[in-house]
């Protein structure tokens, strides 16, 4: 069974109650390459082994690219 | 005699956790490439790197495939030389600087922050409010604050005021490589602060990165003027050379300006005058 | 990977006999003392040095004893490790300019001669004739001859054609230190002449030597603007890395300007936005 | 013939209920005399004139005797020819600037108001935050609001937004007589606003006023420059002069630039060529 | 009352026998049309007006038809109203200049000359050598010698020690309209000459000529940045105004320029504050 | 009787119940060439003969001067 | 009978022995309006009518026209 | 016996007939720190001991010293 959630600003359907961890490594992401925000709330480290994914989440995953200004 | 020419070694420069001895910040966008970019960075040697948090894109999965993460820009460059400065690049209002430095912060483990605030889509130039509200939460959030602003001479006061550990004026509209437009202000920036001023955006040559050091910049931030160098390597170590020589010049204050003309060979002795 | 960082090493220029691995030329006048002068040129490391030709100063001796020649300037300072060129500087015709040429020929033992006709006791600025008579002469006699110009680009183009090694404009009135007056004459001159044009007289920070080696100028010539400092030693290596710095930015070549403000950092993919 | 050349007459500016034939905005302040700034008034023949208020100074009365206010520098001069523009000059607070506007409203009996809210004593430049707030609540009450701010771009977009009928950026710190410090910011301030942009503040020369009107300021406004002149009457009408031949200018377009030289004489038909 | 704003004068410039009232001097060349000329003059009012002299197109006749000369561009333009100034523009030689200056005396029945030689077909700058022996043999000749040159200062102490009556140093090449490029080379021109300095080619905008006439010229010569407007009358009528203004700022005297911002509005006497 | 107010910000002594056209009057100050603010309120014209000063009161009398920036 | 001379620089055929005037009125020039050099040596007014064209002659007819710098 | 010169631009009175050679080394001159003119012309190494001075010759004793422009 999946459930809605937005994604990076996207909707976006994931298994429901999988922990943000198994859903970054479903996808081949390697964890220590991004950083995680669940519902305007940053996620570090082990926070992503215990934190699950329910219907209406806003999930946001990123990672530093290069800039300047 | 009581002049040595030894070695000379430059103070490094203190900004919170970070300490610079080089004193050119060196962005990481907008390169032909990656192998250039790492190759830039050990050519400059800077102390102190800037770059962004983004979205990782996501790509669409065909159905029963696992999507793919692109290749991240920054995949082959070796970071772990340098210190990180995160911008909060792409935001538009304080709320959206705050948010992206709490990323930054989880996903490069520091305090530092480079605020931005871009008020103007045209000229990217910096929102007065917006730059100074989210210079202040991030304050009391216990970053290390260095803001981007403009060469508004209060503004800069007023970002003091509220905590900033540097100032980062601009000199010109970010991209332009214009070079410093408002030496008058600049100056007074410089003159006025107690924290570090940093030029940031707009440099386009390293004479120009000389110039305001020896104005008494502390450091100057340079991206564009590397990256779309048609040689950044080279480039990129001319800045550094350039930035070094500024700092330099600025210890060893310049001659006096003289209206009047001055040889600096004897006027007597001259056979036949 | 294509670019790699290697250590870089810029191409010497040759001029004459000399060869100038650094384009900084290295004034020795107005030191505040031999042992500075000594120990600046220890840090610049310049390639060539300046000096000049003046009377021995033949102190009148009291009666039966032996008069006494003054402790010369230089005395202390070792010339051995550099290649020297020396000046006319003090004549104000080309009869005279020639004159102290044979002279510093037969004191230097070498062909290299800067040559400088003053047209104006008061701006020290050249007689256009004079000097364009003096480097016709002089080259005439087999001289190496670096001749010492206005920005007058005409006069720049009519001083390659009788010859001269090298052409010398002034960035400013000498020993004012008020930096390039023109920045017009001073490109079209670069751009137009094929000998290398060496900016002299005026510089006064390191920013603007590495400015007129951006624009393309093959060296500088740098005196006062070290003298005078309050720290010369520190300054003129400040001077030598700009130099330096400056001919690297040329090679690499400089972004290209925009008027539009362009994002170092991408533009997409901020949350929130 | 097509072309034909008539008296030729500039259309005036308007701004709220002032109409400017005369684009020059005369202050009053700091000159020798009252009747020097009358002969002025006259050579110049500005529509707009630019005045403060101030406590009136009550001399302390003896025990016994009426108290003496003192002679107003304005006393000898006749205002009825001209629109009142108060000032909130003095006004480090929007509350203070907001204050004075009511009063000024009260003694010119008009709504035209200048905002000036200092953010820094010593260089006199304007509170971004204070001037920003002080514009939205005289907006809110009414006033024809013309707003004093740094050359930031983003900020003068904010007093637009905030509406304001003039956006009044300083060509440099007050009273200075610098001139235009930064070009590209006065510029795109021009350029992207859409209510009148009127350059005030550190003109030092009628050439400097000239120059602002051909980027396209709507008008300028000049105080020290003439008050502090040898000859305020004479340098009063210079400016007068020198804005009408900026806006002409501005009008006219000028001729490209051109990097090529191009003679405006016929290149053949030249005997003995 | 001391100070009284009457109608002001200011004195006219004497050149030989020209009297100039108006202190732009117009040019000829360039113009869309002769009617468009005509209107310009008829805007600017100047006194004294450029034009060259060239070979009359001779269009080869059919056989048995009598041979046409095209139309003249100066044909439709009522010159008697001016004093004219032939130029010897075309010359690359002192002769050549010499032979078109004596058949401009014949055309215009005057001995104002105009003296060009030009040294550089690319940048159209001036031959030192060429113009100062044209400058020798024309004053010789009983001419009024104006004399085209570079910023180059002693080339211009030369050309007055020649007998030159006014010495013209182009601000930038001819037709580029860059406007002034060596500030400090045309201010000590002017300071140094006794004779009227009139700066010539490559003034841009009326500003730039209301600049260089508050330093101190004694009048401007325009054409290209005029003819070359969109609306070359209103530019002819701003120089004109710009001109004017110049002059009576530079002799009313500029404020002092103070690097300390300074109140024009009394500091004391705020309420609230 | 007198009351004590705040004159332009320093402390002043006016006759108790005295109108504010009264006061400007007895001080030689002609109204047409000043603005009166009482107690934070600007008054115009005929409202100067209705206000009268009371203990405490601040009192700002303000005229036009030169100025520009 | 006609003769060779160098007319503006240009091998031209004129009528042998002809006065300047005569010659520029041939050609429908105003003489007012322009300015002859014959032989090198400027000529004005009267002596138009006294000089005659003789082969080889350098002759250069100029007028004012348009110029600046 | 002593005759008239003039050394560098002043009148001086030097032994008649010495070398030059000896004349620099009377007066304590490193020859090898400076160069001679001797009547317009400049005398390298070995010559400074042919040439001698007579009456009336112009004498210049120069050095190299600091300079720049």
């Amino acid at each position: 069974m999946t459930v809605a959630i937005v994604l990076n600003g996207e909707p976006a359907e994931v298994e429901a109650g999988i922990t943000l961890a198994a859903f970054l490594e479903n996808l081949g992401i390697d964890r220590r390459r991004v950083v995680v925000e669940h519902n305007r709330r940053v996620l570090r480290g082990a926070e992503l082994e215990a934190a699950t994914v329910a219907r209406g989440d806003e999930l946001e995953v990123l990672q530093l690219v290069g800039g300047g200004a | 005699m009581t002049t040595v020419a030894g070695p000379s070694t430059l103070q490094p420069l203190r900004i919170g956790a970070a300490t610079l001895g080089n004193r050119l910040i060196h962005g990481t966008g907008r390169f032909p490439s990656d192998a250039v970019l790492q190759a830039c960075l050990e050519a400059a040697r800077p102390d102190l790197v800037t770059l962004a948090i983004r979205r990782l894109a996501l790509a669409p999965a065909a159905p029963g495939e696992v999507p793919q993460a692109p290749r991240n820009e920054l995949a082959g460059v070796d970071l772990s030389a340098f210190t990180l400065l995160p911008n909060t690049a792409g935001a538009t209002t304080a709320e959206q600087a705050v948010r992206l430095a709490r990323l930054a912060r989880a996903a490069t483990l520091g305090d530092l922050i480079k605020v931005e605030v871009i008020g103007d889509e045209r000229t990217l130039l910096p929102d007065p409010a917006g730059t100074l509200d989210a210079t202040r939460q991030l304050v009391r959030e216990g970053f290390t604050v260095l803001t981007y602003t403009s060469d508004d001479v209060v503004l800069a006061l007023r970002l003091e005021e509220a905590g900033a550990a540097a100032v980062m004026p601009g000199a010109a509209p970010i991209g332009t490589t214009l070079g410093p437009q408002n030496e008058t202000n600049l100056r007074l920036i410089i003159e006025r602060l107690t924290v570090p001023v940093v030029i940031d955006a707009g440099l386009g040559v390293p004479s120009e990165a000389a110039r305001v050091m020896e104005w008494g910049a502390a450091a100057v931030l340079v991206n564009t003027a590397i990256a779309r160098s048609r040689d950044p390597v080279e480039m990129a170590r001319a800045f550094s050379e350039a930035t070094a020589a500024g700092r330099r010049a600025h210890l060893a204050g310049r001659a006096e300006i003289s209206l009047q003309a001055a040889a600096s060979t004897p006027a007597t002795g001259v056979p036949g005058s």
